[in-house]
């Protein structure tokens, strides 16, 4: 720590970052020394409340565990939980899930796309970006009667229909997100201002990548293939065709190059459902107070920030005995940090977006008072009090 | 990627008990592809981690699960090498409750180790910096929220005490 | 201009304070409507005809806004450098032939003496030095990267801005803003009159003249590509951040101020200034002027943020030799005159 | 300068935010919102109050053919559609009303009334 460098806390409540974690740069001039992430703020003990729950209540919980990846974490759930009971969903729902989990991927893709242009500041690619996404919102909203938390899947197969008269006007629209995501490639791909502040920004090799077990979007800008649709498939992803989208750039426009190439993958895949979705009903019966047989089940999907596991142990009750969730960014922070270290200040909040954070923590500031010396932390009444001291006259 | 069968990981699995013998490496399960799991000794717990990296490529580690069991804790290693998914779990008594860390072999998991130990109790020895990940700076020291003794109301209990959340003032 | 009447009257409600006033608050509607028409949006919409009182009541809710002077800021310093951000842009707009009552030719700047061009280029850096202040003294660590920041990039677009302005002074021969303006109308009428290939060189150069002064004109107005001393995603609000109330209705006041000027100096030194055929000479200022704030509108709409690094690296590599350029081929074709 | 023909081009073209209050985006059909109650339907059976995750139902009055009614929480309602989906009359549904903003927290309550049907008349007594 010479005396030149100063800390800036980054977070939790900053405006590049829409997420409530925070970071601790130790920063020389404008050059970040050193970063230490502090998360758990929003901490809701859910797998906690999850005990106390059937696995029909579960579902509720699961869904909102993220706002934008509601429907993976749920597909993950029912997944876990059909494994261990043993119950063989409907042809029809598997179809159904998929083409819910590509939906949500372009929404959450163009969502990211659009805050990442914010972060460098192109805020009119920001607002047409969103602009856009509105068609895949729409026709989120047309599918399951909500713009997100869609409660789409449950266990045993499916709560909606998908009505056949639809499928021509929702052809049209994907045909619409596909052309216009075309558009932002090009864009990103020749707009000066965005190479200037994406080429080597926030780099990040093959090995490094591997060695931290980063995952998603994240992992596959560095080369990593770890799309865990591709590498162990489940539900029918085996039987779509589809690519395995990854590049080697490694900086924050192999972020953007991957993130927007999968949503024409998405748009490909969300179309191939509609032509080969087989008739049959939607769902099996299971009664919320349907006891599940005892064991043990790890269900892996591809979210859209990365790989995410629920592991569910039962034990005979109708409640799970534990369940575990590992959402994807946990795993994307240890890469994170080492992306971010050697970066510029300018660039902490894209490199920051890069990874698309999705966090859910509670509130902590942390000081580090470099001329004492000494760390503290305050609770949210200290903070006011010396808030309150700050701008008295 | 081909479609790859049971036998191919229940082979992985059998080599894994060849090398280290039945008594560490014991009920092991394949319930389908690209699943299994297997019980192992605490003590073997960092060779079986460096084996299984070097001979069959598990060089991601997705995360790392506590469970209170009633009588034991068991801590779970969820390894993944290219899709087939390996759950390593490791029984831990609950009067010492301290596992060897795996953050030199893969470094991944050095968020993981302390989650569990905030979470479980179960102090990851060896691991550069295990501070409090998750929980709030002025929880209270010894409570592990998710161990089976502490359901939700004694917790709040527990806590309130402490002006958990209160205005300070 | 000699009797005191006209010469209040001058000052303080027509060419002067009251019309620059409402002026720049036309700017700032103006500017908002048509970044958010190109971004495909409404823009402000409901206090007046399609929200054209809303810069009006941006500054009246900051005047009653609570002010805040942070325990830890130099409070003097703190107090005073708004005033000076909004005066001193003020003061330079009195040396801008807008439009006078009194004398024939129909436009003649408040005040105006041979080398009045030059007090226009120290008043915009002078300010420069007030927004360091400002942000210096807000005692926050955010407000004090951002001052820093304004003061780095002043080193870098500062040259080519005096390079390029000096261009027409030279061509004109005088260092006073009406005699340009009068040398710009002459030549303009000349080469009506006879298009010869000279004339076309100079009008090419002095394009390329423009082009380089708009593009330091964004850096100094800290409009999008260059708006790297407030960038709100990294540093909150950058030198601004501890500002509130009435101080940061001055502040808001003095960008739109600064922005006039700058306009306002682009058409007196390259649009021919107050003067045209038929309409009287203010309304051919406000058009110009309008024109050039909608450049600078699409222009600051069109790009992402630069990293301070990038911008002064990239003023020195390339905009400061392409000016020095420039000013020789000025000198060079003066010359031949 | 990559966007400069997309901006000219959206610049003349209509702006393509809505102007909330005035202009009305329609929903659709399959939106979950507000809750609407049929009383004939009602059994009281109290089924949707317990399948309810956040707990949001509330019987009014004892369960049972005798119940007065229900009372719907939106403060704590997810707007899942768990209580249509299980009601085995469809005496409740959700509609597809979203503006459900109120100023205190007592007007979120939904409250239902329902009268339950007169006591059958006591069987004679044979003597």
């Amino acid at each position: 720590m010479s005396e030149r460098e100063f800390v800036i806390p980054v977070g939790p409540q900053h405006p590049a970052l829409k997420e409530p974690e925070s970071f601790l740069f130790t920063v020389d001039g404008e050059v970040v020394v050193d970063v230490e992430p502090r998360i758990g703020y929003n901490h809701r003990g859910i797998e906690k409340a999850m005990e106390s729950r059937n696995y029909i209540q579960n579902l509720y919980i699961t869904e909102r565990v993220c706002g934008i990846c509601s429907n993976a974490h749920q597909t993950a759930y029912t997944g876990a939980v059909e494994e261990v009971g043993g119950i063989e969903i409907p042809e029809r729902a598997k179809y159904i899930r998929v083409f819910m989990q590509e939906l949500e991927r372009i929404h959450s893709h163009l969502l990211w796309l659009g805050v990442a242009a914010h972060e460098i500041g192109f805020d009119t690619m920001f607002y047409y970006v969103w602009r856009d996404r509105e068609v895949v919102m729409d026709l989120l909203e047309e599918v399951s009667g909500n713009r997100c938390n869609y409660a789409m899947a449950t266990v045993g197969g499916v709560r909606r229909e998908l009505p056949k008269n639809k499928y021509p006007k929702w052809h049209k629209m994907l045909d619409k997100l596909a052309e216009r995501t075309n558009y932002y490639i090009k864009v990103a791909s020749t707009e000066k201002t965005i190479l200037e502040r994406a080429v080597g920004v926030g780099y990040l090799g093959k090995e490094d990548m591997i060695r931290l077990s980063g995952c998603g979007p994240n992992a596959r800008s560095s080369g990593v293939p770890c799309d865990i649709r591709k590498i162990s498939p489940y539900l029918i992803y085996d039987e779509i065709p589809f690519e395995h989208v990854y590049v080697d750039n490694g900086d924050v426009l192999g972020q953007v190059l991957v993130r927007v190439l999968e949503t024409l993958e998405s748009v490909k895949i969300c179309k191939w459902v509609l032509d080969n979705i087989p008739d049959g009903e939607i769902a099996v019966k299971f009664n919320p107070m349907q006891r599940l047989p005892e064991g043990e089940a790890v269900y892996l999907v591809e979210a859209q920030r990365g790989e995410l596991i629920h592991y569910t142990i039962s034990d005979g009750r109708n409640m799970p005995y534990r369940h575990k969730i590992r959402a994807p960014t946990l795993g994307n922070i240890p890469s994170l940090v080492k992306r971010l270290k050697g970066g510029y200040i300018a660039d902490i909040p894209i490199t920051l977006a890069g990874i698309d954070p999705c966090f859910s923590c509670t509130d902590r500031m942390a000081f580090y008072d470099e001329g004492k010396d000494k760390t503290w932390t305050w609770t949210e009444g200290e903070l006011s009090k010396y808030r309150k001291g700050w701008y008295s006259r | 990627m081909k479609k790859v069968s049971v036998e191919e990981h229940t082979k992985v699995v059998e080599d894994l008990v060849k090398e280290f013998g039945e008594e560490n490496v014991y009920n092991t399960k394949v319930p389908r592809a690209y699943r299994a799991f297997a019980h192992v000794n605490r003590e073997k717990l960092l060779d079986v981690v460096k084996y299984l990296k070097e001979e069959h490529g598990f060089i991601h580690v997705t995360t790392i699960s506590g469970v209170d069991m009633g009588e034991n804790y068991e801590v779970v290693y969820h390894l993944r090498s290219e899709g087939f998914s390996f759950s390593l779990k490791v029984p831990v008594p609950k009067d010492d409750p301290k596992v060897p860390s795996i953050v030199d072999i893969l470094n991944g998991a050095v968020l993981y180790e302390r989650e569990v130990n905030d979470l479980l109790g179960v102090f990851p020895e060896g691991h550069p910096d295990p501070k409090r990940l998750i929980l709030a700076y002025d929880w209270p020291e010894g409570v592990h929220p998710l161990r089976k003794e502490w359901d939700i109301q004694t917790i709040r209990e527990k806590v309130d005490g402490k002006k958990w959340g209160k205005d300070v003032e | 201009m000699n009797n005191p009447l006209t010469t209040l009257i001058a000052v303080l409600i027509f060419p002067g304070l009251s019309f620059i006033l409402t002026y720049a608050l036309w700017c700032q509607w103006v500017s908002r409507k048509a970044a958010a028409r190109l971004q495909n949006r409404q823009g402000p919409l409901h206090t007046g005809w399609q929200g054209i009182l809303q810069p009006l009541a941006d500054f009246i809710k900051l005047l009653v806004n609570e002010d805040i002077t942070p325990a830890a800021a130099d409070k003097p310093v703190f107090n005073y450098a708004p005033i000076a951000v909004f005066a001193i842009p003020l003061a330079a707009t009195f040396l801008i032939p807008i439009q006078s009552l009194t004398s024939l030719r129909g436009w003649e700047p408040v005040a105006s003496f041979e080398g009045d061009l030059i007090l226009v280029l120290f008043l915009m850096s002078v300010v420069i030095l007030a927004v360091f202040l400002g942000g210096w003294s807000s005692g926050n660590l955010f407000g004090a990267l951002g001052a820093t920041r304004v003061a780095l990039m002043m080193l870098a677009y500062e040259i080519p801005l005096s390079l390029v302005a000096v261009g027409p002074a030279i061509l004109a021969g005088s260092l006073q803003i009406s005699k340009i303006v009068d040398w710009q109308v002459a030549s303009v009428n000349v080469f009506l009159g006879a298009p010869d290939i000279k004339g076309l060189a100079v009008a090419g150069v002095l394009l390329i003249g423009v082009a380089i002064y708009l593009i330091c004109l964004l850096a100094e107005l800290e409009l999008r590509p260059f708006d790297i001393s407030e960038a709100e995603t990294e540093i909150v609000h950058g030198w601004q951040v501890e500002y509130s109330g009435k101080k940061l209705a001055l502040l808001n006041a003095g960008h739109d101020i600064k922005m006039v000027l700058a306009a306002a100096l682009v058409t007196s030194l390259f649009l021919g200034g107050p003067a045209g055929p038929i309409l009287p000479p203010f309304i051919w200022f406000i058009l110009k002027t309008t024109l050039c704030v909608l450049v600078l509108t699409n222009l600051s709409v069109l790009f992402a943020r630069f990293r301070i690094d990038q911008m002064v690296a990239g003023a020195w590599k390339y905009l400061v030799p392409l000016a020095v350029l420039q000013v020789m081929a000025v000198v060079a074709l003066s010359g031949v005159i | 300068m990559a966007m400069e023909r997309e901006l000219i081009k959206n610049a003349f073209s209509k702006p393509c935010t809505l102007i909330y209050p005035f202009e009305k985006l329609e929903p659709p059909e399959g939106l979950r919102g507000k809750h609407e109650y049929d009383p004939e339907k009602c059994i009281g059976c109290g089924l949707c109050a317990r399948v309810c995750p956040s707990f949001a139902i509330t019987l009014k009055g004892s369960p049972g053919p005798k119940c007065t009614g229900l009372l719907v929480d939106l403060g704590k309602c997810l707007f899942c559609g768990q209580c249509e989906e299980v009601c085995p009359r469809d005496a409740i549904w959700l509609t597809t009303d979203y503006e459900l903003a109120v100023i205190n927290k007592e007007d979120g309550i939904l409250d239902f009334d329902r009268t339950p049907p007169p006591p059958k008349a006591p069987p004679k007594k044979e003597e």
